[in-house]
């Protein structure tokens, strides 16, 4: 067994960087070979047009990789800060870092792939609107980063927070429960913020009068998807700012660990939910422009009912973290 | 540390309370979604039917976030029963 | 950072029953309902063929919620319900705008103003159900499809309230918390009063909006 | 071809002429360690994107997503390799500022997204 703390410490940051590093960069390419496939289908549409094409793609990819670089800055900070912490919490806060991190860009990653490819793929059926189509995608990819930035923050109070003498026995669970909790539920709003980009960016190929209305769809939609993160953030500050009792039991620990598993993982499915529901509302905001408002309305409407279950899961962690 | 049956069967409720909200959630949640989506669709098309529309997005909504509930209702029975 | 869970109270001895109130919570809620009546008062003045801008806002506000109630449900029941529609969106609007303000804070911060307005949307709600159906359909409701599922129906019902409530709770806190922790962390003047319009306003009008429309979406559920 | 060269040409200057116009302000403020970490982190930035561009043409031989996506993979695990080099130098030299490097990983996308968004919607709307 290990009984150097140091050596614990080491392990876990080294495991919280490559599983921070592994998952974003994974989760930016299957974006970028999303946006790639889609480029290389409306090239072969309109071969004259290839220019153009590869240029959009060029600077989509640029943007979209932001999240990838976010984990690359966390990794790095993890491998090569020495700490010299003796605290075995040190340990925990790293690890929580790295996952907090590494899921945190996946969802972004994947997310602003789709409006790439689509924008890609409406400049070879609309060239003529080819500044408006950039402009609307890189501002979708743009909203798209904001998971993957609010689980940058977590990570980052994780790694500098100052430990102190906070007793080890729940709060170790409090700190891994954090990270997993932002992290986790961003995987679902940034996928559901890229949908939607995706589906404004082929709504604007298709009829590029109507820009105004879909833009404001799609940034109300998107704002909206990122509920579920906001909650993965709220359930996160709490648990990494709250003082617990020292307990030695094991049930204690596992009341904060599940807090956060039950917030990260939750947030997944609304998040999803909610991109596809703003994805069908931008779709036709664009070929019904008279039925704009009516559409934001029953989005808005569907998009809440659609948010219950993670309302759920955030009420089951506040009972779990403030009640047992 | 002193970790007893109790301790352990309490810890399991906990973690498992987390897990059956947590993993609950997913399916209901993409799935009322996709039933709005369908329902901007529809008014999208045919804007003048738009409250009967909502009404049945908001009923197939309500069944399918049964799951949901049924997620909830087990979580909170293993927080304050078990 | 540990401003951020405490909340000013003010505990009472009422016959042996200690009564805890938010003094905070209170003190927001009359400022908002004192600017509320202040708005109503300005709007209704001078009511003229060339209104002034609180004239404008009023009329702006009033026509849209009548559209809204008239769709859902129908001409008889919508002129009974608007002004509770058109009322709690105002209110809700002004309370989550109302953290903008320095040294002034959200009422709907704490759980227990969604909470109370949430349980007073179920209460109308099923109040217009039993009035609309009668008891009988009402209570039949309830057991379909099959009988055996009566008491998920129920916990479906309860849920709703949950699920409205906690939903503008979890947002417009979370909106605070982000706002606080990212002012302790940067001291940027551009930075946390970015955060703040967007939390405050864009958020803020969203949530409101999503309630209004969600109560009336519950009370015409119950109604047809 | 030609586009891609126009484009990296464009936001590459763009981005170097505020690298050094942030490293002056920085350098009035006092704050000479985050203008130098500004100016190497956005040179890497600069390589990074450069290296994108030239990768670009190579994706298109890839048919489907899956392939495209594993391609995608290898050239971002090379480009990471790329930007992991000044946040390592600034970590260990300690007159060279770790957040500046940072900041200044990212000043193409806000080359980019400065002259998409702003400029461009100002360019729409003087039109409209």
């Amino acid at each position: 067994m290990f009984t150097d703390v140091a050596t614990i410490i080491k392990l876990a940051s080294f495991g919280g960087a490559g599983i921070c590093i592994g998952l974003g960069a994974i989760g930016a390419a299957v974006g970028e070979g999303y946006t790639a496939g889609m480029a290389n289908l409306s090239i072969s549409h309109k071969p004259e047009r290839s220019g153009d094409i590869m240029k959009n793609m060029l600077v989509g990819q640029a943007v979209a990789e932001s999240a990838g670089i976010f984990a690359l800055v966390i990794a790095i900070v993890l491998i090569f800060m020495d700490a010299s912490s003796t605290n075995l919490l040190t340990a925990a806060a790293l690890f929580g870092a790295g996952i907090c991190m590494g899921f945190g860009a996946i969802g972004s990653g994947i997310g602003s792939g789709y409006p790439g490819g689509e924008a890609c793929l409406g400049l070879s059926r609309q060239p003529s609107v080819s500044n408006r189509l950039m402009t609307n995608m890189l501002i979708g990819s743009a909203v798209c980063q904001t998971p993957a930035i609010f689980s940058m923050v977590v990570s980052l109070m994780l790694i500098f927070k100052n430990i102190g003498d906070l007793p080890l026995a729940p709060t170790w669970a409090a700190l891994l429960g954090a990270g997993i909790s932002t992290g986790v539920a961003a995987i679902g709003s940034g996928m559901g913020g890229g949908m939607t980009a995706g589906a404004s960016c082929e709504s604007i190929a298709r009829n590029p009068e109507t820009l105004g209305r879909v833009t404001t769809t799609m940034l109300v939609g998107q704002a909206v998807s990122q509920t579920p993160s906001i909650f993965g953030l709220l359930v996160s500050f709490i648990l990494m700012f709250k003082t617990f009792p020292e307990s030695s039991t094991l049930s204690a620990a596992m009341a904060l660990l599940g807090a956060g598993i039950c917030m990260g993982f939750g947030g997944i499915g609304p998040g999803i939910g909610n991109g596809m529901t703003a994805q069908g509302a931008v779709k036709w905001v664009s070929r019904n422009i008279e039925a704009a408002g009516e559409l934001m309305r029953t989005m808005l409407v569907g998009q809440a009912v659609s948010q219950s279950t993670a309302i759920y899961a955030m009420v089951i962690s506040l009972v779990l973290v403030f009640v047992v | 540390m002193a970790i007893e049956g109790a301790d352990i069967v309490k810890a399991a409720a906990f973690i498992g309370a987390g897990l059956a909200m947590g993993f609950g959630a997913i399916g209901p949640g993409v799935g009322e979604g996709f039933a709005a989506g369908k329902a901007c669709e529809a008014i999208g098309k045919k804007p003048e039917e738009a409250g009967l529309l909502t009404r049945t997005m908001l009923v197939g909504q309500a069944v399918s976030e049964s799951t949901g509930i049924y997620s909830l209702v087990i979580a909170l029975l293993l927080l304050f029963v078990v | 950072m540990d401003e951020l869970t405490e909340i000013p109270q003010m505990t009472l001895e009422f016959f042996g029953i200690n009564l805890v109130f938010n003094t905070q919570t209170i003190l927001m809620t009359w400022v908002v309902m004192a600017a509320l009546i202040g708005f109503g008062f300005l709007a209704t003045k001078k009511i003229g063929f060339l209104p002034n801008p609180f004239q404008v806002v009023g009329e702006l506000l009033v026509t849209v919620f009548q559209g809204l109630t008239l769709d859902a449900l129908g001409e008889d029941l919508a002129k009974k319900y608007f002004p509770l529609i058109c009322g709690l969106f105002m209110f809700l609007l002004l309370s989550n705008w109302l953290g903008i303000i320095p040294e002034l804070s959200e009422p709907t911060k704490d759980l227990n103003t969604p909470l109370g307005l949430g349980i007073m949307g179920f209460c109308i709600a099923h109040y217009s159900g039993i009035k609309a159906k009668g008891f009988k359909a009402y209570v039949k409701g309830y057991t379909e499809p099959i009988i055996f599922l009566a008491p998920l129906n129920v916990i479906g019902e309860i849920s709703k309230v949950i699920s409205i409530s906690f939903r503008l709770f979890g947002n417009i806190m979370g909106g605070a918390i982000i706002i606080l922790v990212v002012s302790h962390l940067v001291y940027s003047l551009i930075l946390p009063p970015a955060l703040n319009l967007f939390f405050g306003l864009f958020v803020g009008t969203i949530q409101a909006f999503v309630f209004t429309m969600l109560t009336l979406v519950y009370i015409s559920v119950q109604v047809n | 071809m030609e586009e891609i060269k126009q484009t990296q040409k464009k936001y590459c200057s763009q981005a170097m002429f505020f690298a050094i116009a942030m490293f002056i302000v920085f350098l009035l403020l006092g704050e000479k360690a985050i203008g130098k970490g500004f100016l190497l982190g956005t040179l890497f930035s600069v390589i990074n994107f450069v290296v994108m561009g030239q990768l670009m043409p190579l994706y298109l031989g890839k048919k489907t997503h899956s392939k495209a996506s594993a391609f995608a993979l290898v050239s971002i695990l090379l480009r990471f390799a790329i930007l992991a080099v000044p946040l390592v130098i600034s970590l260990k030299i300690s007159s060279i500022h770790f957040i500046g490097v940072v900041i200044g990983l990212f000043t193409v996308q806000l080359a980019i997204l400065f002259d998409q968004i702003i400029i461009n919607r100002l360019h729409i709307m003087r039109k409209a």
